[in-house]
């Protein structure tokens, strides 16, 4: 098991600002120096609500010297709707930071994918990347050109970033694995593609992790995949939240997506077993 | 005398049997890991105890996921005891465990009736304090729900594993049968030590939009508050019909829970998913219900067990 | 079409039996009175149908106070049967009852196993539509729990009913057993045309500071959305073991729990405890499993019964 | 049964404003025309927090014309604390105005004994005799000096008005019950006192309704207590508040709080089986 840098614990957190990005997407930035201190790109917390059990969100970003770590929410259910929907200044418990995260280490080049609010947890990694000066590529997947998230800030978050889009309209016509595809080979044609020290990470629906985790096996680049499933706990003590992925005979073993995920090694998981996750 | 004083000049020791424990407080089976999650943020040592999650003779992979739903005041759950196994337990977390400085219940499950005395047999000669039967476990498919609701099948495996150790021998009842107390004065001929209750309930819960039970194991074991009246409820009928200590549990969440159970009977009190929304509250536990018993004016908890009082019948 | 118009042409009408309903939503016996204190403030018709406030041959006083107490997400109650009795309820009630243009249901409790036969008796040349038998009541000290947890019990019982009544006889069944289905098939071998289920749960709950229960009957009967994932595991397991129609019931609390209760096999379903804390709910409920249903494309709601489909074992 | 005015429903209330009278009560004014446009002395409403069941409360006064209803709130557990806690502006549900309350007609004389919080509902049915030009009295005890609610208010509410407290320092020193039984005896003996058509309505704690009951009955007064017991619905469904009552033929009957009460005639009232009531 990794050493997990930063495995916080329970705090009374205070929404320091929210902003609706759509009727049903908010920023939250929380108020909590002990999350913010040691959270990494890739990390969740998990936040009370009136619900029985927390919800576990994505750390979007952290301002260590502020104390405060960002939160994109997308309305799912009563929970996440509860979350949306709470005023700047409302307390919320939190903990965090959770969960083993994106790798960067020995990466000389970081190519993110995200679809959808997929792109929060990326967007963590991306700036890490930037202080690291690791060269970045964003691969970002909309729906739509209406759906877009957070745009400029996206914009400038990477060397290079592609925005695709199903039904056209941006860089990229086609869904975010088609344009990874495109953008791999191309850049395995100019000066410097694929360094040998390149690195996928990726966020988004399972059928897109899936694709991604295929043409990283296919091309020999590692990639790491965030992963969800139901959790109770969030912090590794009830085997609530498995995750199927193959021991080394091949067989079916599970793991926590709370403890050693979210983040998972993509050619690990059981990807044909994974139907039951959300 | 301020709170803290008072509070601090209350004796928590509690007595299971023989078993001697600095507090009431444990930490139930399958809520709580083997403690390694914990203990780097916690002092396991305030815990009078900590059980184990079920230990299996082979390794188990457990059961696909979804194995959570959340329910109003509680939540449901089919883990299908995944464990390392017992062997693998002894040599990797029952090391680390008696370093917590927390006495240890080692939770077992058989698939079949043998094992469990198997078990039993595996950890006599090993440094646990008490070896816990859960003879519930509806989530394990082999159908072992059997065995915790037939009264002779309790005595039986209960007498199979009394013959193998001389440990302090703890049975977990299912709470899903018509006469709890049945159950318990099984145990009790069997040769228990303790009766554990209540496991969870046994449930489900259904995604209206794809027509399917949530848990991928269709059924699962519903804990939390929403049960803490039925366990109650159970807690005081074997009190009151059988002469065997009784370790109480189900959906306890505050210092006023645990102390509820104690005064319906039980010796000790474990908490269990409470601990999975607030991980800290069960190390509050031990001092909060100190604080609580001298506000009432009592020393000791023990004093709590089975002072509940019936109103009469008019 | 809006979203009206498309609710709106979904069908409503189930059947439970031979007996049809308007829509499949019916207030639950016990928190429903007789309609009287409701009437003046909803139209009662929009109901598929109410079940009465349990009947008794002698009318009965019911439990001293406290009778109920809240719980985590749900309540337990002890009322003891508080009723006119069946003569007051058929000279005084009845009349008023049926001028809500909604099915009647006669819930009724007997003392003795003899007193079912002669409520059904009573009630035979009547025009309530349908008798439901409640064979759980754990709060009357008669001891009429141990009818409802006993097979053979039920189906002497409901036998006994079947002879003297050609009404549709609903048979409501109690939680506390270890095989809820082996209760409905007795149910069904007695003649029963429907069993209902689940009642309450058998609970206690504690006041700290008395050292009493709260209840001045020391038990009662939960309820409420706490009890929703046992209630749904409950309607499952019938519907898997009989053949005979399901009224499923137990913290129904919005249209989504109606159609998970008709998913696992519920023809009709009843609302209880949720008309204590919202009492408008119940009559919006069928309208709003309606357009519920046309959003996942449903034409009628009796289509969702027994839908759901269980995960293969892996 | 009485015809009762105004059993209202289920309405969506705001909280207008809220006072806090002492760290542990608090005056809280609902905006709720609906339950305002129809309540009278003696009534309740049901409200919801995030509790399981709504909280029985009495109405305190109610301004028809600004379609709001005051409530006088102790907190007493966790219902009560959430109450109390409540900032203006909170969204509540509320059920009213509820049950059958003092009945003023044919009343010539009213005399309210109040004790501690149940002063609360007393304060109404004076507002509405002053209204109806009923001569009053007001008896108001409390422990002591310090624990008086609302002193200022209560001192202009009735034609006379005697504080009485355990602790002394006050009009009377000792009990409502006794303040009453003094302030009798002295009346009787004044001009135009105990006219023949006074009333005595109390509430309080179940020792002092006792104590005043056993006043008026030896005085032939008719006396309306209001009573407490745990409820469920509030609205007279579920048979779940029950006061134990004398039927005509001396048996113990039970009665709702919620509907038959919560304001019953004293001279009914099974005192010796009011064991269990809170
Ligand atoms: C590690 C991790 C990180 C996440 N990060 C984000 C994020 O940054 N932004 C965001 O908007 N969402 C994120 N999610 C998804 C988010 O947790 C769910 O949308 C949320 O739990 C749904 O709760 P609800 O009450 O709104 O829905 P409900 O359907 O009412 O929830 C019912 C239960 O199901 C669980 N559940 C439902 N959907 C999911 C899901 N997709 N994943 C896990 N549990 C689920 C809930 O936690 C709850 O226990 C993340 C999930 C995980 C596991
Ligand atoms: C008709 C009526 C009018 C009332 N008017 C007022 C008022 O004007 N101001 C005021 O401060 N209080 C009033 N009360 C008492 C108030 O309802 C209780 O203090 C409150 O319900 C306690 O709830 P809790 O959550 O704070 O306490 P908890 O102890 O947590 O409540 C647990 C359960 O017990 C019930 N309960 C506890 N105490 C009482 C009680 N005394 N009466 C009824 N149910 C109780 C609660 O409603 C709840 O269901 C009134 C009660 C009744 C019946
Ligand atoms: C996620 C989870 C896993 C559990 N695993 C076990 C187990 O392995 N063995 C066991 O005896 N009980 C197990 N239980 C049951 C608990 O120990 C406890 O009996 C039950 O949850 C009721 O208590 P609670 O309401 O405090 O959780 C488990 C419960 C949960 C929620
Ligand atoms: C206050 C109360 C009174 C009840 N009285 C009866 C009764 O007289 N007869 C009966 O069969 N069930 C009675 N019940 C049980 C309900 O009808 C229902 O079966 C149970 O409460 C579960 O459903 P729910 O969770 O929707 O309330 C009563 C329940 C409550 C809460
Ligand atoms: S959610 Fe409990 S172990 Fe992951
Ligand atoms: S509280 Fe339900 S009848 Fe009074």
């Amino acid at each position: 098991m990794p050493v997990l840098k930063g495995k916080g614990f329970v705090y009374q957190a205070t929404i320091a600002e929210k902003i609706l990005l759509d009727p049903q997407t908010a920023l939250l930035t929380l108020d909590a120096p002990a999350v913010a201190r040691t959270a990494s790109p890739g990390q969740f917390v998990q936040l009370s609500t009136s619900r029985f059990l927390r919800r576990p969100i994505s750390i979007l970003s952290a301002d260590r010297a502020r104390g405060t770590v960002e939160l994109g929410i997308r309305a799912a259910g009563t929970g996440t709707e509860e979350l949306i929907g709470m005023a700047a200044g409302t307390a919320v418990s939190v903990i965090g930071p959770l969960g083993r995260g994106f790798s960067l280490e020995n990466t000389g080049e970081l190519i993110a994918v995200g679809g959808g609010i997929g792109l929060f947890p990326v967007i963590f990694a991306l700036e890490d990347a930037k202080r690291l000066s690791i060269k970045t590529t964003l691969i970002a997947g909309f729906r739509s050109e209406a759906q877009t998230l957070l745009p400029e800030r996206l914009r400038n978050l990477a060397d290079r970033s592609v925005f695709s889009s199903d039904a056209g309209g941006l860089d990229f016509h086609g869904n975010a694995a088609e344009a990874l595809s495109s953008e791999l080979s191309a850049s395995a044609e100019s000066p410097g593609g694929n360094s040998g020290r390149a690195k996928i990470i990726t966020c988004g629906p399972v059928p897109l992790l899936r694709a991604v985790a295929a043409i990283a096996a296919g091309r020999g680049i590692p990639c790491d995949v965030s992963l969800e499933s139901r959790m109770a706990c969030g912090i590794g003590v009830c085997l609530g939240c498995a995750v199927p992925v193959l021991d080394r005979a091949g067989e079916i073993a599970y793991e926590r997506c709370c403890y050693e995920g979210p983040v998972f090694d993509a050619s690990r998981v059981a990807w044909r077993n994974m139907a039951g996750l959300v | 005398m301020n709170d803290h004083e008072r509070s601090s000049s209350v004796d928590g020791t509690v007595r299971v049997g023989d078993l001697t424990f600095d507090n009431p407080v444990i930490a139930a089976s399958g809520t709580f890991g083997f403690g390694g999650e914990l203990a780097p943020y916690y002092d396991l040592s305030v815990l009078g105890g900590i059980c184990t999650k079920g230990l299996t003779l082979r390794p188990r992979a457990g059961n696909p996921p979804p194995r959570v739903a959340e329910t109003a005041s509680g939540m449901l759950n089919a883990v299908g005891l995944q464990n390392p196994g017992i062997e693998s337990f002894l040599e990797k977390e029952l090391p680390r465990m008696l370093s917590y400085g927390s006495r240890i219940i080692a939770n077992i499950a058989g698939q079949e009736l043998c094992e469990y005395a198997e078990l039993a047999r595996l950890l006599d000669q090993t440094e646990v304090d008490a070896v816990e039967l859960n003879l519930s476990c509806p989530n394990v498919s082999a159908g072992c729900l059997a065995i915790g609701s037939e009264p002779h099948l309790i005595e039986e495996v209960t007498a199979a594993c009394r013959e193998v150790t001389d440990k302090p021998l703890w049975v977990k009842l299912t709470p899903n049968v018509t006469h709890i107390a049945l159950c318990a004065q099984a145990a009790e001929r069997g040769g228990a030590d303790a009766v554990v209750l209540i496991n969870t309930l046994l449930g489900l819960a259904v995604d209206l939009a794809t027509e399917r039970p949530i848990l991928r194991n269709n059924t699962g074991g519903l804990s939390g508050p929403a049960i803490k009246p039925v366990a109650l409820r159970m807690v005081k009928e074997v009190y009151d019909h059988t002469d065997i200590p009784i370790v109480g549990l189900g959906g306890i969440a505050r210092a006023e829970d645990a102390l509820e159970f104690m005064l319906c009977g039980a010796s000790a009190v474990q908490v269990g998913t409470a601990s999975l929304v607030d991980p800290g509250m069960i190390f509050r536990l031990p001092g909060e219900m100190a604080e609580i018993a001298s506000q009432y004016g009592y020393s000791r908890l023990a004093e709590f067990t089975g002072r509940l009082q019936f109103w009469e019948r008019t």
